[in-house]
């Protein structure tokens, strides 16, 4: 499937729907890229969870603080107005609601609102867990971004997740590939199609119902 | 460029609507944001339920929003002092009402307000008539009292410095519950006696970040509650 | 009765029983002279609840800081090596074990360690707790330091309080005018006469059977 | 003049007693007190439970702790990372437990430990996997899941400036866990980059009074766990 959304044209839809002056916390993959694409006279605050209130962007390799980094434990900045605070007070800002909005990646999101992104359940595999399930019950509006499907073409909208839960009913709306998507109290619901996508092939790229935009 | 700035406290406070839970900084006299306190005197709103260690002195500032008759319940740790008037004698008459909640409970149930914990356990009051209709549970073979978190509509607050994004420092002991009151209520109104830009405050110092901040009031000459009373001054 | 110790000799007695060190806790009245009669060659780092560490004496009255104050509302200094912190910061300190002393004034005590300090349980008085609940049951030693009766003559240790509690079983020694006296596993024990006093005398002036010292 | 300081690294943590449990600071690389950490190593007690957000990286450090096999248990959020091998070996064969713990609440477990607060209610985990087992409870109609404060008995701590009575400040996001492991253990043992005389931190300025710290090492120099790896560099 040619049509549809890149990944910079996939973050930069999710940055229109974030309110200018907002409080945000991004997830690693493509949801880092939202700082690129903040909308003309909007203003995010990127906090991280190791510590950042005003996060800026990577430094130059010859400017790298190797104390200065965020939650992915990637090298970054600290713009004009930032503070530092130890994890406890950081984590009081996501379990206590003062974010405003997490953009996460997803390994599944069902049409009820839960979202799988930190285990595959294997038996061999290490768990992991960071501080997505913080993260999902805490802040206020959660969105998600990613690829309407896998690698090998299954849906990563799904009637209900396979992998083991990071929160239950917690996702408000999905940018994938194909389309913006919400979820309602009847299930998902087109919000938007990307161009050259019809709602038709959107719905075969689905796991579970979904409704078409309202007109 | 996000600036918290609001032009006066009058505007600050302007929707604080009858019947709001109202978090007050300041320990005593210190830390009292008095200017924003009148601007609430003025302003109006009754039936307020206000969270503070005290219930103010002499005739101003929160003694005087109480003597103006807008509070109709108190939360402290310590309702007298010895310059404290009004409350008692409201208290004596029957017309204000008081939740008594020791000092480290009340800042701990706010700060817990602030960081989305519901409830926690605490030795505090454990045997006494303060814990009399809690429940109580054993960790470790020692009993504490579950309490529940402390939220509120809106916090008055003073600071020291503040940017336009709403970082703050406090000074000295004038810091007492404030940070953690920034945290636990929806708005958040700070009165700064100076205001200087983003980038002003060393990231490494600041002491609340100002995503607990809604509003910001320039206030660069701030009266000091124990300065008017000593003058015998009375508000309005 | 003319023997026994004055205020500034209880303070001081009970400053000798406080370990180099210690970060102590002082509560209001006689227990404040202790800063005054540290012992040669120790150092007490003081706390006070509203989010002071490192406090030191007043100031002079032309050098008065108005937000420089103790939880006693009054003006103090602070020395080198102080740190102010946030209230739920503070109490963390008491309720979290990391105070060492806590030297209280109280209205009574009983043999088992209880204390009777907040509120005389009259119906018309205004109810004011304060930290003291909060500092009886967080602070490793409760040291109490009192007039070992009222003005009236009424014993002050006592078998039971008829107060309301402040906290149940917390004190382990009592500093009066007339004794040091331990609270044991069987009740009150007396460590020290002051001088010129009599065991007898302390007996007389107990609401609850105390022991001798030791030999 | 009351002095915290240690003379070596290998004296300050020369009593860390075989079964203990250890907090070790550091978010990742930043704020990992590898000195200490080495010292520990060859110090050699054994059969440790470790607690970290990670798991470490390379063959420095944490992971050379694991690797030395000195360690029985590890708690932390996120035991992998690209550059982490010698815990999933272990955990792998069966030779070390996992306890995996949300990143949030582990923080807020460590703080109320130091805070002395036996258990709190958190939202985080409720419907996962991660609850199971554990006791939930509503609030205001929501599901809350209670956790157990956690504590140590020794917290090795990386901090920037201290000062002899054990003030910290810290390092940018070096901060990260540290502050509150070190409200959280018995004994706290801190690595300085610079020792200051008291006084010389602002009073405003203090993160972690030294309430909270017991030993001080002077360290000027510290190794940085990434300059190590990308050194291509082992301990011991």
């Amino acid at each position: 499937m040619s049509a549809g959304w890149t990944r910079e044209e996939m973050a930069a839809r999710a940055a229109q729907d974030i309110p200018d002056g907002s409080y945000v916390n991004l997830g690693i993959g493509i949801p880092e890229l939202i700082t690129q694409f903040v909308p003309e006279g909007r203003e995010f605050i990127y906090h991280t969870e190791n510590g950042l209130l005003g996060m800026g962007p990577p430094p130059a390799d010859d400017e790298r603080d190797l104390d200065l980094m965020n939650a992915g434990k990637k090298y970054v900045t600290a713009l004009p107005g930032a503070a530092y605070f130890h994890h406890a007070d950081s984590f009081s800002m996501i379990r206590g609601g003062h974010i405003d909005v997490c953009v996460l990646g997803t390994m599944q999101v069902a049409a009820n609102g839960d979202i799988a992104n930190w285990s595959t359940g294997a038996p061999d595999a290490i768990p992991a867990v960071g501080g997505a399930m913080d993260l999902v019950q805490g802040v206020k509006r959660i969105f998600v971004v990613t690829q309407h499907t896998t690698k090998t073409g299954d849906p990563k909208l799904v009637d209900k997740c396979s992998y083991p839960l990071t929160g239950p009913g917690v996702v408000s709306r999905i940018f994938t590939n194909l389309a913006v998507v919400d979820v309602t109290p009847d299930g998902f619901q087109v919000v938007e199609l990307a161009p050259g996508v019809t709602f038709e092939e959107v719905e075969q790229a689905t796991g579970a119902p979904i409704l078409p935009r309202t007109e | 460029m996000i600036n918290k700035k609001c032009p006066s406290a009058a505007e600050a406070v302007a929707d604080v609507p009858d019947g709001a839970v109202v978090m007050v900084g300041g320990f005593g006299a210190s830390g009292s944001p008095i200017e924003l306190i009148h601007a609430l005197i003025d302003q109006g709103a009754k039936d307020l339920t206000l969270i503070n260690n005290n219930t103010g002195n002499g005739e101003v500032g929160l003694a005087a929003l109480i003597a103006n008759g807008q509070v109709s319940k108190m939360i402290c740790s310590f309702p007298r002092s010895s310059q404290s008037k009004v409350f008692p004698a409201l208290y004596r008459a029957g017309k204000i009402e008081l939740e008594l909640v020791p000092q480290g409970t009340l800042a701990e149930r706010i700060r817990a307000a602030g960081a989305g914990i519901p409830a926690f356990y605490t030795p505090t009051t454990v045997g006494t008539v303060l814990a009399e209709g809690k429940e109580t549970r054993e960790f470790d073979g020692r009993t504490y009292v579950m309490e529940p978190w402390l939220k509120a509509d809106f916090a008055l607050i003073k600071c020291e410095v503040a940017d336009p994004l709403g970082n703050l420092t406090f000074n000295k002991t004038a810091r007492n519950f404030s940070p953690i009151m920034c945290m636990a209520a929806t708005t958040t109104v700070v009165q700064t006696r100076k205001l200087v830009a983003a980038g002003d405050i060393d990231p490494e110092h600041v002491v609340t970040p100002g995503i607990f901040v809604n509003r910001i009031v320039d206030v660069p000459s701030p009266v000091h509650e124990d300065t008017l009373i000593a003058a015998g001054r009375s508000y309005p």
